[in-house]
């Protein structure tokens, strides 16, 4: 039987693996969007567990929002990693760095 | 369903969006001849929606979409500051946009969504709409940011603010959902502040509560770029171009207090002595690394990002106090720090030319010989920011100072006046590089004759002084919204 | 007009800068004399303060209250008792002479430097009678712009490191005392002295207090070990940027000490008397040595009002000892006069001294004491000035240097004769490092050849020297005016000494 | 009757009117102008001085105590300016305003030729106002005025020839030599408001014998008698201003100053102020005998050892400089056994010939082209008979020959110490007698150096220069003249006969009641037990027998003694000097070195003092505030800032890091802290 803290732990998991996935990897801004996406989809996960074992809708329409957003949040990331490529011909995290200190 | 009464508290909001998406339209029939008329139009379209917002001001806070939009005195305080100032940037920016071909609909339109943004954070009743006004300000953000498409930093800074920002979301978010669940045991789950405020009384799972409003804060504290959730702030600060700068530092900001406001006392009322003793360690933290890593910026946007930083750790001040007297003073000091922040980057625009951006402080020698005047305002805007009585940035100081105190959090205090020390040498050297130096061979150094700008700024940099001589007003509008 | 003396005292400077500053480099002149107009009509608006003044009444006078804040219950409150009436007359007429003595001297944006000294005068003036602690907070702390610009565009080759200096310290000291006033807020819910003064504290409260309020005044005026901050300014400043320092600014300090040590926290003030006295007795006898071997001009005169500064301290807190060891209110009373009269004679003889060396810097453009000698053969005139004033600044009867540090001596010998003993070795070492450097500097034959191009002071400078030497003189003579104008509201400030607050 | 005020003020005031004038409107009055003024200033005060007196005398007026004004008036606590005169002061009056006149006269001829001509009448009038208001202050805190202003007159007038090293070096040393005594002073006056309550003269006198018993705790254990500390720190002040051992050092040095002011202010008027000071304080100083052994001993041992180092002098007025500092030890001894009227009457007849001496003398340096060097000298009586005449009577009253003025004085007071039984007396004893060989030895030295023997210059025939007054030194070789010595013009004999007289006779007409008549009333006060004078008294049959009975004491078979080897060695046995000089060479370095208290001085105070400030400057200023306290934070707060902004990599991914660990921190910082508060 599935009970709510599986579905929670999971949640836990993904969002671990997309934030481990931010910092972790050095190599490629792509792999970051999808971490970012992994992260977000951790939530609704949450979400659709608690709303559906606590019996609330709320938190799946919340879901949904979240689904729209994250998919303009893509758009612009992508357009956003379009234009540095643009301007350095690279999209490796680690050449990242003229502006620090 | 939607009653007509819904609409006309969001008047306001309505009347941008419609402004917003009118403007983009016409900026995609317009010659580019035209194109500088937008500029008239949307101060116009900020201006009308002041009025707006100011003329349709309830007597008592009211609520619409069953609670998931107040409007109250915080947030109408906060909405006109926060047009205000989107105002100023967008006379600041003029000049700078017209230099760098940049004077066009995307500037105008992404500004006005991101206000729009602001407006439905700060007057969010629920975690959804704060989910929603938040990412829209963000968003276009983002896109600002990058808006200087053919120079070097600006992506840079983009995707650093991208990701991060996702980031802090993604936690937000992981934050809403446990307090969702941890609403929802042994009561009915909610989305909506008003009833989150006393969940800690009957929750079942309180360490799901505490952790959710753990990864909220991390949300907030990466909003108002408190420390270690500074990171973003210098690189982007850096690296957008000017007058998104500004709008990043001043409008976002105020937006930042309103989340963190609505969030922590609207919703997590009832943990405020969790919350309390957290966000001081953020202010110590936020005053201590942007203070001394100001010291040694030779680039003037980083080191007022830097001060941006060490800003917002007095502003956690107030809100650590976790009182109406705290909150009143720490809105009070964002409100400040908003105009002061215009008014430094509107000098550094003022003096920025196509080819020179003028953000190295060593840009700066001589300034007095060259144009006293514009001198004399940074002047205001420096002493006012290191908080040198008379100016108005001195008495925000003190409020916030007053209301850690009142808390009991006298070691705080302490803590903030001494960074205030250390705080004052970065704005001093700004003072004297303009005062004490000569100017460089051969230094251009020459303000913009924009005329509009001029004006504007030079009441923007006074009002640093008239406020500091007269804030009484300001402060008891502050304390009303807080109903006190 | 005159229940509003005291506004239009403070806003005539302030808001006269502007007029000044509008005159634009351009036009020099009319800068001059504009500031010139304004600094002689706050003058004379001083000299009706002196009249309405009665010192019989010893309450505060003049008393001026509007709701400033009203949610926080800060009042713009100014009134003034016989010690400000003093002061403030001390400041207007020291801002004529230093606009004066500025008159060609300064070529460089002359209008901004004359607005920065309206500025700072009105300021000064506005220290000198606010009631309301948050706005003598205010006031206290906004006097560092204007001399922060003064000495930063005007001064000499390190006068940036002298400048930041300047402010972060004295900065330092007062954000404490802020910390200080918003606690007593607290208690008290507002910022009027009066009601501060009635708080009743625990001596606990008390001693932190003092201590908050000490450093910041003791940076002010200053104190050992606290002081090094002013050698630099003075050394590094305009000539009239030091004759204000230490002419007037220093006083803050010690008249921060009255309004705010003395009546709030009584009885640490008491219990801490003795390392103020210490510290002021070092500041004799330590500093006095240290001036001895300094080879700049400026430093030497600089320490040496480090040096006289110690006497005000030493008055002040000697009445302290009295008082509450002794129960002895009449020497406590002397010795709180002569830390009155020295305040305001330290204000004339310090500023005179520094007007002297600027005189000789203007020629020379040097301040190592080595670069002259013999100033006396080619300047004869000024040779009378400065042996006039540097005997005041040795303290020779008939002039006002003496009257000061003979009342406080006599004091501190009824407290404890060592404390007299060390105190008035100043007899020594003050004549010791004041009349060497005339000796070096104006007797002897000339060896540098551009002193004998030296030519005799102008009658500019004339007036600027004559003046100081009046007040000078006048004070050393016949003090009993200066006396009775403050006599009751020392009186009143050593009554305060003996209530017990816990 | 009572004295006028506007009498005294008018002679307070008209020195200073003409100081004024002459240092103001010199521009305007010219030469001639500032004399005339000053001079007659001075003649109006000397006039009005002996009206005084003879009011005091013999118009039987009572004596004046009065306020002129309030100085300052703290609650109880009053100090005023006001007048006091009583016998005592009208006899200083007429003695200062006296020898101040002629001085005046003197200079006209003196300073001829000098620029500062009419600088130098301004001095002296201002210096003359100050000994007045000195003399007759009513309260300490007037006293201390006139003190400190005739210290600062001293040292405008040593400095005069300001181009000199050796004179601006002088008058420094001078001030600051003062200051230690005024510094003691200064502690006097508090100790008698301290005890007394009051700063004037009469109130503190009449409280003076509430001290006895009343001590000063100096320590948690000792105590210290009030009477003894009020009167030694007094003492002290007067041991500065009247160049007591060890404050001596700077009166042979202030001879660098004109020789009309060493005549005025270094030999009759202000140096004596310690001994005015003195009597006028007796009912304080007879409170304490150990404060009056102190001064007794301090006065003895100056009389003595200065004399000595009189004898091996070679500049004339060096030689009479040090005999006034004899001279005043002689007084000081007299205040030591409480023979207060025998100090003033010997200031009197002192101040007198003194004056003569040092005008002669410069009446001869005048004449020698300000050679001062006796060795180049000798003489003179041909080319400069009055100056000879003159010095001689003032020499023999030095040496207190019977009948002159100097004998009364001096005799007496050496009679006196025989008397006393205070503590110290019979060392004191010694040091007069033996003073009084001395000072016949170093007078006679210098008169038949000067005045006799065969002349030790030559006369260059060729003219030119010599008369550019002062500043003529080491223009010519020693010893060679320009042209001839001449008697000097008769502004300067006359001031010497003027002055010859009462050094010749005031002593014969005054002993009998200024010694013992008690002419000076209540405003000296002795003791009954300290009251030598009264022993004395019953001796006392008249000035002749005095004399008469003088020729058969000790002192008198001394000075013989002295007048015998002096004229054989100078007159008869030039070589034998040199002889002598070589034989006791040891003893000769001695004095000629002045046991070189000078060095240890200079060594211990100038040179300690600044390498003491050095060792402050270097040590606590620059290295331990300015550096360490200072510059060090700031310098600490700029590397923490250095390596803060480290944080600050650039990277994405460790800025991402950066926020992980916040909320890690925040989370564990929550476990540490927040124990879970379940639902309240």
């Amino acid at each position: 039987m599935i009970t709510l803290a599986h579905y929670i732990v999971l949640g836990a998991v993904l969002f671990c693996i997309a934030v481990a996935g931010l910092f972790i990897n050095r190599k490629n801004v792509i792999v970051l969007l999808m971490s970012i996406e992994l992260m977000l989809l951790a939530v609704n996960m949450n979400f659709v567990a608690f709303s559906r074992f606590l019996g609330d809708v709320s938190g799946q329409v919340f879901v949904f929002f979240i689904l729209t957003v994250a998919a303009a949040e893509a758009a612009i990331g992508l357009a956003i990693l379009v234009l540095l490529f643009r301007t350095r011909s690279t999209i490796n995290i680690a050449d990242i760095d003229s502006m620090k200190g | 369903m939607p009653t007509l009464n819904d609409i006309l508290i969001l008047l306001p909001e309505f009347y941008l969006v419609a402004a917003a998406c009118l403007l983009l339209l016409l900026d995609a029939f317009m010659k580019p001849a035209q194109r500088p008329l937008l500029h008239w139009l949307s101060i116009a379209v900020v201006l009308v929606a002041i009025y707006l917002v100011i003329a349709g001001q309830p007597t008592e806070a009211r609520s619409a979409f069953g609670g998931m939009f107040l409007r109250d005195g915080v947030a109408e305080t906060l909405k006109v500051f926060a047009l205000a100032t989107t105002a100023l940037v967008f006379v600041y920016a003029r000049p700078y946009l017209i230099d760098r071909k940049l004077l066009g609909g995307e500037f105008y339109t992404l500004m006005l969504f991101a206000v729009i943004g602001i407006m439905l954070l700060v007057s969010a009743g629920n975690l959804v709409t704060i989910y929603l006004g938040l990412e829209l300000l963000s968003l276009s953000s983002y896109a600002l940011v990058a808006l200087n498409r053919d120079a070097k930093l600006p992506p840079e800074a983009a995707i650093k603010y991208f990701v991060l920002g996702a980031l802090a979301s993604g936690m937000l978010l992981y934050g809403m959902s446990m307090v969702y669940g941890a609403s929802g045991m042994g009561g009915t789950p909610t989305l909506d502040l008003a009833q989150l405020h006393n969940v800690m009384s009957y929750t079942t799972a309180p360490t799901l509560l505490l952790f959710g409003l753990i990864f909220m804060i991390v949300g907030i504290g990466f909003k108002l770029g408190a420390a270690p959730f500074h990171m973003w702030i210098p690189d982007v600060y850096q690296g957008a171009p000017t007058p998104v700068t500004t709008f990043i530092a001043s409008g976002s900001k105020l937006a930042a207090f309103g989340m963190a406001w609505r969030l922590l006392d609207g919703g997590m009322g009832d943990l405020s002595q969790h919350w309390q003793l957290m966000l001081a360690v953020l202010a110590v933290l936020s005053l201590a690394i942007g203070n001394l890593v100001a010291i040694v910026q030779t680039n003037l946007k980083r080191m007022l990002a830097y001060s941006t930083i060490s800003h917002m750790g007095y502003l956690l001040l107030g809100l650590a106090a976790a009182g109406p007297e705290g909150y009143a003073a720490a809105m009070f000091y964002a409100i400040c720090y908003a105009l002061m922040g215009v008014a430094a980057f509107g000098v550094m625009l003022a003096m920025s030319r196509a080819g020179f951006e003028c953000e190295e402080i060593a840009d700066l020698k001589g300034l007095n010989q060259k144009s006293p005047w514009m001198a004399f305002l940074m002047l205001l805007a420096m002493f006012s920011l290191a908080g040198v009585p008379p100016l108005f940035g001195f008495w925000a100081k003190v409020l916030v100072l007053e209301a850690a105190i009142h808390a009991d959090m006298l070691w705080l205090a302490i803590v903030g006046v001494v960074f205030a020390i250390i705080g004052l040498y970065y704005y001093l050297h700004v003072v004297k590089v303009m005062y004490f130096d000569k100017p460089a061979e051969g230094s251009q150094l020459q303000a913009q004759a924009d005329k509009p700008l001029r004006v504007v700024l030079s009441i923007n940099a006074l009002s640093l002084l008239a406020l500091g001589l007269y804030w009484g007003p300001l402060l008891g509008w502050c304390r009303r919204a807080f109903g006190l | 007009m005159f229940n509003h003396l005291l506004s239009l005292l403070i806003w005539l400077p302030v808001i006269g800068a502007i007029p000044v500053l509008l005159a634009g480099s351009a036009r020099p002149n009319l800068a001059r004399w504009l500031s010139l107009l304004v600094a002689v009509l706050t003058f004379v608006v001083s000299l009706f303060l002196l009249v309405q003044y009665d010192p019989a009444g010893n309450a505060m006078q003049l008393v001026e209250s509007h709701l400033w804040i009203a949610s926080w219950g800060v009042h713009y409150g100014l009134a003034v008792d016989g010690i400000s009436v003093a002061l403030i007359v001390m400041t207007t007429f020291v801002g004529i002479l230093v606009i004066v003595g500025a008159w060609e001297v300064i070529q460089d944006k002359p209008h901004q430097y004359m607005a920065a000294m309206l500025m700072l005068e009105g300021l000064l003036i506005g220290v000198f009678c606010a009631t309301d602690a948050l706005l003598f907070y205010a006031l206290f702390e906004a006097i560092l712009i204007p001399m922060f610009i003064l000495i930063g565009i005007w001064g000499g080759p390190r006068r940036v490191y002298a400048t930041l200096k300047f402010f972060i310290y004295t900065f330092f000291g007062s954000v404490f005392m802020l910390i200080a006033l918003l606690y007593l807020y607290q208690k008290a819910h507002t910022f009027d002295l009066a009601t501060l003064a009635a708080l009743p504290l625990t001596f606990r409260e008390q001693a932190w207090i003092f201590f908050a309020f000490l450093i910041a005044f003791a940076i002010k005026v200053p104190m050992v070990p606290v002081h090094t901050w002013l050698p630099d300014a003075h050394v590094e400043a305009p000539t009239g940027g030091s004759v204000v320092l230490a002419a007037v600014m220093l006083k803050v300090g010690t008249y921060g000490m009255l309004r705010f040590i003395l009546p709030i926290v009584p009885d640490a003030g008491a219990h801490f008397a003795w390392i103020i006295i210490v510290l002021s007795l070092v500041a004799v006898v330590y500093i006095g040595y240290v001036a001895l071997v300094q080879e700049d001009m400026k430093k030497l005169v600089a320490y040496s009002s480090v040096a006289h500064m110690g006497f005000v301290t030493l008055g002040i807190f000697i009445a302290f000892a009295l008082v509450r060891e002794q129960g002895n209110t009449d020497m406590a009373l002397v010795g709180m006069q002569g830390a009155m009269i020295q305040m305001i004679s330290h204000g004339f003889v310090s500023g005179a001294m520094f007007t002297c060396i600027g005189v000789m810097y203007d020629r020379l453009h040097t301040r190592a004491i080595k670069d002259y000698g013999g100033v006396i053969n080619v300047m004869p005139w000024f040779g009378f000035f400065y042996v006039l004033f540097a005997m005041a600044n040795c303290g020779l009867p008939g002039t006002s240097g003496f009257v000061g540090e003979f009342m406080v001596i006599l004091a501190s010998f009824s407290a404890n004769p060592w404390i007299a003993l060390f105190a008035a070795f100043t007899l020594i070492i003050g004549a010791g490092y004041t009349l060497w450097l005339v000796k070096r500097v104006l007797w002897g034959e000339i060896t540098n050849p551009h002193v004998a191009e030296m030519e005799e002071i102008s009658g500019r400078e004339t007036f600027v020297l004559a003046s100081f030497a009046a007040a000078v003189l006048a004070l050393g003579i016949w003090p009993q005016p200066l006396v009775h104008l403050m006599d009751g509201s020392v009186a009143q400030l050593v009554q305060q000494l003996a209530i017990h607050k816990i | 009757m009572q004295l006028s005020t506007s009498i005294l003020l008018t002679i307070a005031l008209a020195p200073l009117v003409g100081c004024l004038l002459a240092g103001f409107f010199a521009r305007f009055i010219g030469r001639a102008g500032s004399h005339s003024v000053t001079i007659l200033g001075l003649l109006v005060s000397c006039a009005l001085s002996f009206y005084v007196l003879y009011q005091l005398t013999l118009g039987g007026a009572a004596e004046y105590n009065q306020n002129l004004y309030t100085w300052f008036q703290i609650g109880p606590f009053n100090a005023s300016v006001g007048f006091m005169v009583d016998r005592l002061t009208a006899m200083m009056l007429v003695v200062v305003s006296f020898v101040s006149l002629l001085v005046h006269v003197y200079t006209i001829g003196y300073m001829r030729d000098d620029p500062g001509y009419t600088r130098f009448f301004s001095y002296i009038s201002l210096f003359t106002f100050s000994m007045f208001m000195l003399v007759m202050s009513n309260n300490f805190m007037q006293l201390f005025f006139g003190w400190e202003a005739v210290g600062l007159v001293s040292y405008l007038l040593i400095g005069f020839w300001y181009k000199r090293p050796t004179a601006i070096f002088a008058n420094l040393k001078a001030f600051l030599v003062n200051r230690v005594g005024d510094f003691g002073f200064l502690l006097g006056i508090a100790a008698v408001l301290y005890f007394l309550g009051t700063l004037d003269y009469a109130t503190a006198f009449n409280a003076a014998p509430g001290l006895v018993g009343k001590t000063l705790q100096i320590t948690a254990h000792t105590q210290w008698d009030a009477a003894t500390v009020i009167c030694i720190c007094l003492f002290v002040g007067a041991m500065g201003k009247s160049a007591q051992v060890p404050l001596h050092v700077w009166l042979p040095d202030s001879m660098e100053g004109p020789t009309p002011i060493s005549a005025l202010i270094h030999a009759a008027t202000m140096v004596t102020a310690g001994i005015f000071m003195v009597a006028r304080m007796s009912p304080l100083f007879e409170l304490s005998s150990t404060a009056l052994s102190f001064v007794l001993v301090m006065g003895a041992t100056t009389a003595l050892f200065t004399g000595l180092i009189g004898i091996v002098q070679n500049d004339i007025k060096r030689v009479i400089a040090y005999s006034t500092l004899s001279q005043l030890g002689y007084m000081t001894v007299a205040l030591g056994v409480s023979m207060y009227s025998g100090a003033v009457f010997h200031l009197m007849t002192h101040a007198f010939f003194k004056a003569l001496l040092f005008l002669g003398a410069g009446s001869v340096i005048i004449a020698m082209h300000h050679e001062q060097d006796m060795r180049y000298m000798g003489g003179l009586r041909k080319y400069m008979p009055i100056t000879w005449i003159t010095m001689w009577i003032g020499s023999l009253a030095l040496v207190a020959i019977p009948f002159t003025s100097g004998f009364y004085s001096k005799d007496a007071i050496i009679e006196a110490v025989g008397e006393s039984h205070r503590w110290g007396a019979h060392y004191a004893y010694f040091c007069v007698m033996a003073g009084a060989l001395v000072t016949g030895l170093y007078t006679f030295r210098q008169m038949y150096l000067t005045f006799h023997g065969k002349e030790r210059f030559t006369v260059a025939d060729h003219h030119g220069h010599g008369h550019d007054g002062h500043d003529d030194h080491g223009h010519h070789e020693p010893g060679v003249l320009a042209h001839a010595p001449k008697e000097s013009p008769w502004v300067v004999t006359l001031p010497l006969v003027l002055l010859a007289i009462p050094s010749l006779l005031v002593g014969f007409f005054t002993v009998g009641p200024m010694l013992f008549g008690n002419w000076f009333g209540n405003a000296i006060h002795v003791e009954e037990a300290n009251d030598v004078l009264a022993e004395l008294g019953h001796e006392f049959h008249g000035a002749t027998a005095m004399a008469l009975h003088g020729f058969t004491q000790l002192p008198f078979l001394l000075v013989v003694i002295a007048f015998v080897t002096c004229t054989y060695i100078y007159l008869f046995n030039p070589a034998l000097a040199g002889r002598i000089k070589s034989a006791l060479k040891p003893l000769w370095t001695v004095l000629d070195r002045k046991y070189w208290v000078d060095n240890v001085y200079f060594a211990l105070f100038a040179r300690g003092g600044v390498m003491l400030g050095r060792v402050f400057w270097k040590a606590g200023e620059t290295t331990v505030i300015d550096g360490a306290m200072v510059n060090g934070s700031v310098g600490l707060v700029h590397r923490i800032a250095a390596t803060t902004r480290r944080l600050q990599s650039g990277y994405l991914y460790h800025y991402a890091f950066a926020m992980i660990l916040g909320l890690i921190l925040l989370l564990g910082g929550y476990w540490f802290i927040g124990s879970v508060p379940v639902g309240q």
